[in-house]
């Protein structure tokens, strides 16, 4: 028995909701169980206390916390730009979006105006990293699956495109790079040539993918009809991104509200269809595990497009705006969203005229994402727990901030 | 040094005894079913080996010992599923606790 | 026709049932509604109908009896395996009797499927969500499949086994509604009525397996006939009880069976309960083919009786059809109106085998079972158009709103009163049959009674010549020789020969049967009168008069896919009865009823050569059915009220019949309350008197110690005394701790006394050696 | 000074005692002598290790068998000849003795030239428990070796699938000692005993779960004359052991005192339980064709080449082989059935709490178990130890030592048994890392629901196919004879496919896939 | 690398590996008690344990007696209900190796598939069903301890007696051996109706058992 196990059964009643434990309901041994923090499919630091009867989870309760660094404070007392290598420590997985929020919403706040050159790289580096986040998504979700391989393959894609961001900005994961007023350096040179390259090998790859383990029987029997979020309940528990348009609605901050002219580009928000129609196998339910896989599927051919698009007509110019040295925030409020691969990552800034925001706050998708997991993981196998925690694809880091 | 009928006779007789001793002293109701099996395998050694030394070829008692051995699994499969019973009722497979027809 | 070509048809169709069975099972449910029923339908039924069409027009038109003798002796047997020394072949009965039973059963099977498909549309999944639509069929198809193996069975184990399997069907399908509390009652109530009755089958079984040493049919058959004349095995044996020899009991315990499946007296108390279930079964299982399976096990096992046993058969079967046609008459349900007709018919069967009319019994059970399967889907049409109601009271004029219902009712009610013009030798069904029984039993009670059979004694010898001597009997008789010989060929005429039996002379024969009591033959012909008069009232208080309930008769309607089987089942009760099925039992009966100690009698009145000493009883019989009519018309003509006048009149008539004689309320008083009670008197000497020894020994000492404390010296004697008093409480407590109610102290008990028997051994024998030992050597050989 | 809480005792390092010491220098030594040698040559030393024993079993094949024939049955005409029993108590009973077996040996060229010596190295051979003795020894050695080269083997097989290269450091040519070096690893690893476990039975767990798979080696034929023990239940038996494997696990999972473990335990009982069922049923099919449950036995009637295998013989049996291997799969908890040891759900199963050398032991047990149900699978169905050529084409070889070992290489031997296990394996490997996991709930559906119904049918069906064939109906062998060639044919097409495959990726092998960005990348 | 480094890195238990002694012993044992053919001369393979009378039968037979009796000893010394299972696991695998030694192969083999294979986990499976702590003790009185051991004792003595007393040599003798086909030859028809009436009990048992450890009611 280890240590938290025998925490948590010295302390049952607060985790056993006993009034729901039916009178003469014949139970056999109803078990608390962790599942995390050091779990291999929880991805990070979650921990799920599941109560448990046999096979069947009656309960899942998802305890965060274990990666708290007060993200949101240090803001505080940092300047802007002092302030963007924080944020890419949230979403690690997405952290030129994360960079990109932040450096928005800053901008909003100060009326920097963010030269062409600087916003087509941002689309650029947005959608790039975007993929990169949705390779490990689904890799990982094999993994939580139990298929090994697949993510091998897309991280053999994402360390591609990590060489590139490496060649962008130096590197690899917490990069920095997109900076209040643009980006933090122009692209190196060929860098162009060899990203149009890379996509034109990547294209064919998400194919592979799908027929690895979108398509695979088994992963499909295993995940559709699993987990199934209702379009009410979707928007009740505020969830975005993938987990939203896995419920089928086409909701998509890129095209409600365009940042970074977005509104130029040519892309669909891809939703989620039920099974039978088309590609998508029978017994998918619009709303479960597959739907939302599968729309990461999706959006990254999107995200292929809107690169292309971008990478085509990339102007020529500055890649930084003026006047971003010892820039005073004014006296005001913003709240900027944008469409993290996540989801809805926001962040509200709050100027008091220093050079330093008097309030961050950020609005992270998986934490809000998060909050499906208990309604989600009622009466569900045990199996049926990772599945459904991996479709909803959160970052602790961000999570915890 | 010959090995006899009565070598394996007593080896089923310690069995039994033991089975005896368990099915007599254990008080969860496993253990004995335990005793049970112990007991019904030690009947089974005897069969094998009154054939063995004794049956002149005629196979009676290893026909016999495979049927206890199925009887056994069935007995095994319903005593276990009375005491899964048992337990969701009463929460415990203590037998002596198990007295609600007692009159 | 290649070898065992019947055979292969015949085990076709019993497997294709199963086959269905399987199906519906594990495909039931995806298959839903209608298909579920049209499989059951056509693998069910459908394909051993087109079989059994088959063998019966094979059979019967395209075999001389000749080959037909042939085909029986040669059917198929397959050594299956050995119960010790006896042999168990798996095998096919192949005879006339087999084809006819396999023609009627599926026949009647099939139409009875095809209406159920629509019966049951309305009264599965709706009535309860347990009950499902394609269970239903799936349990049809087991039956059938029961039913019709149990037909072709040679083998009285297997024989057994199907009979095991149709109750088991029975008892499904009566339990259909389980969710009901009185339909599984009444299923429980038949399961366990019927377990009394194959508790009585298996005592003849083991019986004829251990002393005749066989549980083929044909083989049993020989055995017996063999150890009677030689007077071995079982006629050896002095063992008697009431009077009965063994191989009666045997013949009883064989009956017994028959007893609790074809519902006779003292057993028949679960046939009318049985009608909770879904209609079509009631009409196929309770009333046409398993109901009548006692008879044919009767028939089949005909050989191995004696006379008493047919003597308690006979007498069974007339009480039966006595009495169940009296609670008939004051019925009110028309599906209970229905059964205690069938329990009544059954009787007329049971009664007609007892007295030796073989051939009509089973000519009545194949009538009957058209009849009466006709019947009940009509009252299953009624049912089902009012909306599930069954109070006869409510109903009537329903003959606007379902015109083919009513007179192919009416048909069957004709065809049960035993309609017919006796001069013109014209006649539905039961007319040939119910007459034949009757008269079987009058030959049985009256000619026999008088000794006229005597003179039969001089010509044991010269049978072959004695034929005119017969011709002065109004009835012909015929004992068949063995091995269904043609007679034909023998003696220009099936219906004019006497033949002494080959094994057995006629005279033994005659010799060891006792007249029938004069009192059955006339409850037999009373209750002929009765039959019409409750089965016209049936008919009249639903279809006739005036509408009683508005509210029914305006939702009365007919379901087009039902009324179908009824036409054609009507049309079977008009044709396919005396000239099919006649025929056929007579062809069978000659190597069926090859028995030492009876015989069978042939008494088919309604030959061209019917005398006019006996044409009395034709008439009489024959317009049995006018009579009955004309009352129940007198009576019923304007509703209820002429009839409650006389019910209120003969109350007390009434109450008896209304309540069924009480029998039920009987068994629950001596064997429930008895059980309770036997159960209480043991508690109650458990609790009272054992532990009150203890107790009193107890009290007493102490009692005894403390007064000896007051006047002896307190300090001296007390502690002796105290002692005393303590350790006999202890004693006590300890024996009375010695039923702890735990069952492993009781094995250690167990085991310690097999210890000391043991040791008690051991040390007694021990100059002899353990005799243990020598008993082992004893039993090898 | 703050104490850690930890939730085991932290206990004194233990010295090592002079035996470990000892060993531990020897491997030193030993390592320190061979590394040079074996980084010079590795992919030779490896291959002709393998030839090596190869040759090894072969030669100690031919020398049983020599003494069989030879001098036992030449011994049997000699006065006062009693069999070898090798009893103590009777010196009568000790056999030829060395001077007899020179005497009889005079007669053989071949042994002839060798010195007097070697009548003593064949003085034991003659008696039972000696060869025991050796082929214990080698199938201890083997069942060893197995599962640390399957290992190996799957870690490379798993590599090429994903795209990567596997091990290929260790030992030099292509890791090839990477297994060895894991299991020294493992023996040194700290061996915990988690508090609250039920310690005895902890330890105990291990071994319960690796004798069963050790003991199924010892009924185990690898071809006509390789086997310990020839039983005439030979399939029983070892489904049985193989079957009491589980309650390893279980104790494991138990003793554990883990709930992840409970789960692993509980998931694996549950499945193990289930699908001997199907596996035995399917198991059934070609016992009921062939008429025996010997293995040796069911093997011999196969020797006919391709088409007279088993698995071909009718479509019952075909489709029992399919069943048999999906089963198979769920029972020895392979993927998609690796629900007990799910490393996303349970962590690892009933494993989570073991390490070092304990750990291992339960890797040892599922190796040389999957091992054992191939090399079962090879012989009920896919011929066992015979070619896919008939073993009658070999009869004109005649009886020399090059005939012996044309015949064992091209016809029937060892070779091919291992052979055609191994490539199930491969099958079984190839299966693991392609496929997802599946649910419990669907694990035991697809064995209650599917796979034992198809089962029953099958056994159902095979019994009326054989009771057909007792006919000796002339139209019904040639719808035999025409199931064997339309099934064989299949097969045909699904190795043909197989290899073409294999062949159409080994020539668009690249070398790194990752390599596209890499090298022309500025600033890297 | 040096020792003290080897030493430094793996705190314990290189010891440990010896645990793999019993499991040695368990393996010679079964190694030994296997089985040797012998083709009859009707080519059905008939097999017997090793050769009667042998020193090896005798050592075995004492070999696998003793770990019977101690693991049933076991058995019903254990407080512990899985210890008790895993001890009656082995007196029934133990068994299993008696089996061979009397040359009933089948019956040995199927010991262990149905019995040491299915039982045993039906067993296991109710303990951990059934337990909230498999240490629970549920102690029965001293007395009933005791008169158990006495009457078992007693019944002991008193069957060794027996034994002692009997006259086997007055009995039919012993057999060679016996083939799978020989048992199931007589098994389909001497023992056919038992057979049959074995396989409609486990049917019912089947759905028996089912329906009682069922969990919706």
């Amino acid at each position: 028995m280890t240590m938290a196990d025998t925490v948590l059964e010295s302390a049952p009643d607060l985790l056993v909701d006993t009034d729901r434990v039916e009178q003469g309901d014949l139970r056999t041994e109803e078990m608390l169980v962790n599942m995390g923090p050091q779990h291999p499919s929880t991805h990070g630091v979650l921990r799920v206390v599941l109560r448990t009867d046999g096979e069947m989870v009656l309960e899942a309760i998802p305890h965060i916390g274990y990666l708290h660094r007060c993200a949101e404070k240090i803001g505080e007392s940092l300047a802007p730009y002092q302030y963007i290598p924080y944020t890419d420590r949230m979403d690690y997985l997405a952290g030129m979006n994360n960079n990109q929020a932040f450096a928005i919403a800053v901008e909003r706040l100060c009326g920097l105006e963010v030269p062409a050159r600087a916003q087509a790289i941002r689309v650029v580096f947005a959608e790039f990293n975007r993929i990169a986040s949705h390779l490990v998504s689904l890799g990982t979700y094999g993994l939580d699956m139990g298929a090994f391989t697949p993510f091998l393959y897309c991280f053999r894609e994402r360390e591609m495109i990590l060489d590139l961001f490496e060649a962008a900005c130096g590197a690899r994961l917490t990069y920095s790079y997109i900076t209040v007023g643009g980006i933090h350096e122009d692209l190196p040179a060929g860098w162009v040539e060899r990203c149009l390259e890379f996509l034109d090998y990547f294209e064919p790859k998400i194919d592979d993918y799908n027929n690895l383990l979108s398509f695979n029987h088994i992963f499909v029997k295993r995940t559709a009809g699993v987990g199934v979020v209702s379009v009410d309940e979707a928007i009740a528990y505020g969830l975005t991104g993938p987990p939203l348009r896995g419920s089928g609605i086409r909701w998509d901050l890129r095209k409600v509200l365009p940042y970074d002219g977005y509104e130029m580009y040519d892309f669909d928000v891809p939703i989620a269809r039920s099974g039978g129609t088309d590609e998508i196998p029978h017994g998918v339910v619009v709303g479960d595990c597959w739907s939302r896989y599968y729309v990461r599927v999706l959006e990254m051919t999107q995200s292929v497009r809107i690169m292309r698009q971008a990478l085509a007509n990339l102007p020529d110019g500055d890649t930084e705006a003026k006047k971003i040295k010892n820039l005073k925030l004014p006296d005001d409020e913003v709240y900027v969203g944008i469409e993290n691969p996540r989801g809805q990552l926001g962040f509200y800034v709050r100027g008091d005229g220093s050079t330093i925001p008097s309030r961050v706050k950020a609005r992270g998708p998986s934490f809000c994402n998060l909050s499906i997991t208990t309604p989600l993981c009622r009466n569900v196998m045990l199996a049926d727990v990772p599945a459904i925690i991996g479709s909803i694809d959160v970052v602790m880091g961000e999570v915890d901030r | 040094m010959t090995i006899g009928v009565t070598h394996f006779l007593v080896v089923g007789a310690v069995m039994f005894c033991c089975g005896l001793y368990t099915m007599s002293t254990k008080r969860n109701a496993i253990g004995i079913l335990i005793g049970v099996e112990l007991v019904l395998n030690s009947s089974a050694l005897n069969l094998v080996a009154f054939d063995r030394y004794m049956g002149a070829g005629r196979l009676d008692g290893q026909i016999m010992a495979l049927f206890i051995i199925v009887l056994a699994a069935a007995e095994a499969a319903l005593a276990v599923g009375i005491c899964i019973n048992v337990y969701r009722n009463l929460a415990t497979v203590d037998v002596d606790k198990a007295t609600q027809l007692r009159g | 026709m290649g070898e065992h070509t019947y055979e292969i048809l015949l085990a076709a169709a019993v497997a294709s049932p199963l086959v269905s069975f399987w199906l519906l099972v594990f495909f039931g449910p995806r298959l839903g509604k209608p298909k579920a029923g049209w499989v059951g339908v056509l693998l069910g039924m459908g394909v051993p109908l087109i079989m059994g069409t088959i063998v019966m027009i094979g059979w019967w038109f395209f075999e001389d009896e000749a080959s037909r003798a042939a085909l029986t002796e040669h059917a198929f047997r397959w050594k299956w395996a050995n119960l010790g020394a006896v042999a168990v072949d798996i095998g096919v009965k192949l005879d006339s009797l087999t084809v006819a039973m396999f023609f009627m059963v599926t026949f009647i099977a099939f139409w009875i499927f095809v209406f159920s498909v629509g019966y049951m549309k309305g009264h599965s999944d709706e009535v309860s969500g347990q009950c499902k639509y394609w269970r239903f069929f799936a349990y049809l198809s087991l039956f059938g499949f029961a039913m019709l193996g149990l037909v072709l069975s040679s083998n009285l184990l297997f024989l057994f086994i199907f009979w095991e399997l149709v109750g088991l069907c029975s008892y499904l399908l009566i339990g259909f509604y389980f969710d009901k509390a009185f339909a599984s009652k009444a299923a429980m109530k038949a399961f366990i009525t019927n377990r009394v009755g194959d508790f009585g089958f298996l005592i003849g079984l083991m019986l004829v397996y251990f002393h005749l040493g066989t549980l083929d049919l044909d083989q049993a058959a020989t055995r017996f006939a063999e150890q009677y004349a030689s007077g071995t095995g079982i006629f050896a044996s002095g063992f008697t009880m009431f009077g009965w020899s063994l191989a009666t009991i045997m013949g009883v315990g064989l009956f017994c069976g028959a007893m609790g499946k074809s519902a006779q007296f003292p057993l028949h108390v679960w046939l009318p309960d049985a009608m909770a279930g879904p209609t079509p079964v009631s009409a196929l299982i309770h009333a046409a083919t398993m109901v009548a399976a006692g008879v044919y096990l009767v028939a089949r096992v005909y050989r191995l009786m004696t006379p008493d046993a047919l003597m308690f058969i006979s007498t069974i079967g007339c009480l039966t059809l006595t009495l169940m046609a009296l609670i008939a008459m004051v019925q009110v349900d028309i599906k209970k109106c229905l059964a205690y007709s069938t329990l009544s018919q059954l009787g007329y069967m049971i009664f007609g085998m007892g007295c030796g009319a073989w051939v009509a019994a089973l000519f009545h059970l194949v009538t009957h079972a058209f009849f009466k399967a006709m019947l009940f889907l009509g009252s299953g049409q009624v049912i089902e158009g009012c909306h599930h109601e069954q109070d006869m009271r409510k109903m009537g004029g329903l003959r606007h709103k379902m015109p083919f219902t009513c007179w192919t009712f009416f048909v069957g009610v004709l065809a049960i009163s035993g309609a017919g013009i006796p001069a013109m030798h014209i006649g539905l069904g039961g007319y040939f049959s119910k007459d034949e029984i009757l008269a079987v039993a009058y030959t049985r009670s009256y000619v026999w009674g008088e000794g006229d059979f005597s003179k039969h004694e001089a010509h044991e010898g010269e049978h072959h010549s004695s034929t005119s001597t017969v011709h002065d009997v109004p009835v012909q008789l015929a004992a068949y020789q063995e091995h269904g010989e043609p007679e034909h060929a023998d003696h220009g005429g099936a219906h004019e020969s006497v033949d002494a039996h080959s094994s057995a002379p006629l005279a033994l024969i005659f010799e060891h049967t006792k007249p029938l009591p004069k009192w059955m033959f006339w409850l037999a012909i009373i209750t002929a009168y009765i039959t019409p008069f409750y089965m016209m009232r049936c008919w009249w208080l639903t279809f006739m008069g005036k509408p009683r309930d508005e509210h029914v008769h305006e939702h009365a309607h007919e379901t087009p896919m039902m009324f179908i089987p009824l036409v054609v089942l009507a049309i079977g009760t008009v044709f396919a009865s005396y000239y099919l099925f006649r025929p056929l039992m007579a062809d069978a009966a000659g190597a069926a009823t090859a028995a030492p100690m009876v015989m069978a009698i042939d008494g088919d009145v309604h030959t061209p050569a019917i005398t006019s000493a006996h044409s009395w009883l034709v008439y009489g019989v024959g317009f049995a059915f006018v009579a009955g009519f004309a009352l129940a018309y007198l009576i019923y003509r304007d509703g209820l009220a002429v009839g409650d006048r006389i019910k209120q009149r003969l109350w007390p008539l009434h109450t008896l019949l209304v309540n069924k004689y009480y029998i039920d309320e009987l068994y629950e008083l001596v064997w429930v309350k008895g059980c309770v009670l036997l159960a209480k008197t043991a508690g109650f000497f458990d609790k009272w008197v054992v532990d009150l020894i203890f107790n009193l020994a107890a009290a007493i000492t102490e009692r005894l110690a403390s007064f000896s404390g007051m006047i002896v010296d307190k300090h001296g004697v007390d502690g002796v005394v105290n002692g005393i008093a303590q350790t006999s409480m202890d004693v006590a407590g300890v024996a009375s701790s010695a039923q702890t109610g735990r069952i492993r102290n009781y094995v250690l008990v167990t085991a310690a006394v097999a210890a000391v028997v043991l040791i008690c051994l051991v040390w007694f024998g021990t100059n002899s050696g353990y005799s243990g030992a020598r008993s082992f050597s004893a039993l090898s050989p | 000074m703050t104490q850690f809480s930890v939730p085991w005792q932290p206990r004194p390092a233990h010295p090592y005692g002079m035996a470990s010491r000892a060993v531990i220098a020897l491997a030193q030594s030993v390592y320190g002598f061979a590394a040079p040698i074996v980084s010079r040559f590795p992919g030779a030393i490896l291959i002709s290790a393998v030839i090596a024993t190869c040759v090894g079993v072969w030669m100690h094949s031919v020398l049983f068998g020599w003494v069989d024939t030879q001098l036992i049955q030449a011994a049997v005409t000699l006065p006062d000849y009693t069999p070898p029993a090798l009893s103590l108590l009777s010196p009568s009973t000790w056999g030829l003795t060395p001077s007899v077996i020179h005497a009889l040996r005079v007669d053989e060229t071949v042994a002839a030239s060798v010195a007097g010596l070697l009548d003593y190295v064949l003085w034991p051979v003659q008696f039972w428990i000696v060869r025991d003795v050796v082929g214990l020894g080698a199938l201890f050695g083997l069942f060893n070796v197995i599962p640390v080269y399957v290992i190996w083997w799957e870690r490379k097989v798993a590599g090429r699938i994903q795209s990567r290269l596997g091990p290929m450091r260790v030992g030099g040519w292509h890791g090839w000692a990477q297994s060895p070096a894991d299991g020294i690893k493992l023996i040194l690893k700290e061996d915990l005993v988690p508090a609250g476990a039920d310690g005895p039975l902890f330890r105990l767990a291990p071994y319960l779960t690796i004798i069963p798979s050790l003991l199924a080696f010892l009924a185990l034929p690898f071809g006509a004359t390789y086997v310990l023990r020839e039983l005439d239940v030979a399939l029983v038996f070892i489904l049985g052991v193989l079957g009491a494997e589980v309650v390893g696990v279980i104790l494991a999972g138990w003793a554990s005192n883990n709930k992840w473990s409970v789960y692993g335990a509980m998931r694996e009982a549950c499945q193990m339980i289930s699908y001997e069922i199907p596996m035995g049923m399917a198991l059934l099919v070609p016992v009921i064709c062939v008429g025996t449950l010997s293995l040796s036995g069911i093997a011999d009637v196969q020797q006919g080449g391709w088409f007279s295998w088993i698995a071909f013989s009718n479509p019952f049996c075909f489709a029992a082989f399919v069943c048999y291997f999906i089963a198979s799969l769920a029972s020895l908890k392979r993927a998609p059935f690796d629900l007990p040891e799910a490393e996303s759900e349970l962590v690892a199963g009933f494993v989570t709490e073991y390490s070092g050398f304990r750990w291992s032991l339960f890797f040892f047990a599922e190796y040389a178990a999957m091992f054992v149900i191939c090399a079962i699978a090879s012989i009920v169905f896919l011929g066992g130890w015979h070619s896919p050529l008939p073993a009658s084409w070999g009869g004109g070889l005649g009886d020399g030592l090059l005939a012996r070992g044309l015949t064992g290489l091209l016809f029937s031997g060892p070779i091919w048994l291992m052979f055609k296990s191994v490539f199930l394996l491969y099958v079984q490997l190839w299966l693991r890392w392609t496929l997802p996991r599946i649910r419990i709930d669907q694990v035991l559906y697809s064995c209650i629901q599917v796979l034992l119904p198809l089962t029953m049918v099958l056994v159902f069906g095979a019994t009326v196919w054989t009771w057909a064939s007792t006919g000796h109906n002339a139209l019904w062998s040639t719808v035999e004879a025409a199931t064997r060639i339309i099934l064989g044919s299949i097969g045909l097409v699904f190795i043909g496919g197989f290899i073409a495959i294999a062949g159409y990726g080994f020539y668009h092998r690249r070398r790194m896939v990752g390599n596209l960005v890499q090298d022309v990348m500025p600033g890297s | 690398m040096s020792i003290d480094r080897v030493n430094q890195l793996s705190s314990t238990c290189v010891r440990r590996r010896f645990a793999l002694a019993p499991a040695l012993l368990v393996l010679g044992v079964t190694l030994l008690c296997g089985t040797r053919a012998m083709a009859s001369s009707g080519g059905e393979v008939v097999t017997t344990a090793a050769e009667p009378g042998s020193l090896l039968e005798v050592v075995l037979f004492y070999a696998v007696a003793t770990m019977t009796i101690v693991s049933s000893v076991a058995v019903c010394m254990s407080k512990n209900i899985v210890r008790m299972a895993l001890w009656l696991f082995m007196t029934l695998a133990s068994v299993s190796f008696l089996y061979f030694l009397l040359a009933a192969n089948f019956l040995a083999s199927i010991q262990l598939v149905v019995y040491a294979g299915g039982t045993l986990v039906l067993l296991v499976f109710g303990v951990m069903l059934t337990n909230k702590s498999p240490w629970a003790r549920y102690t029965p009185g001293k007395l009933e301890l005791v008169g158990a051991a006495a009457v078992c004792s007693v019944l002991l003595v008193a069957l060794w007696l027996v034994f002692l007393r009997a006259e086997w040599s007055r009995l039919p003798g012993a057999f060679a051996g016996t083939s799978v086909a020989d048992l199931g030859r007589s098994l389909l028809s001497v023992y056919v109706v038992p057979f049959e009436v074995a396989g409609v009990l486990l049917m019912i048992v089947m759905v028996g058992a089912a329906h009682l450890a069922r969990q919706d009611k």
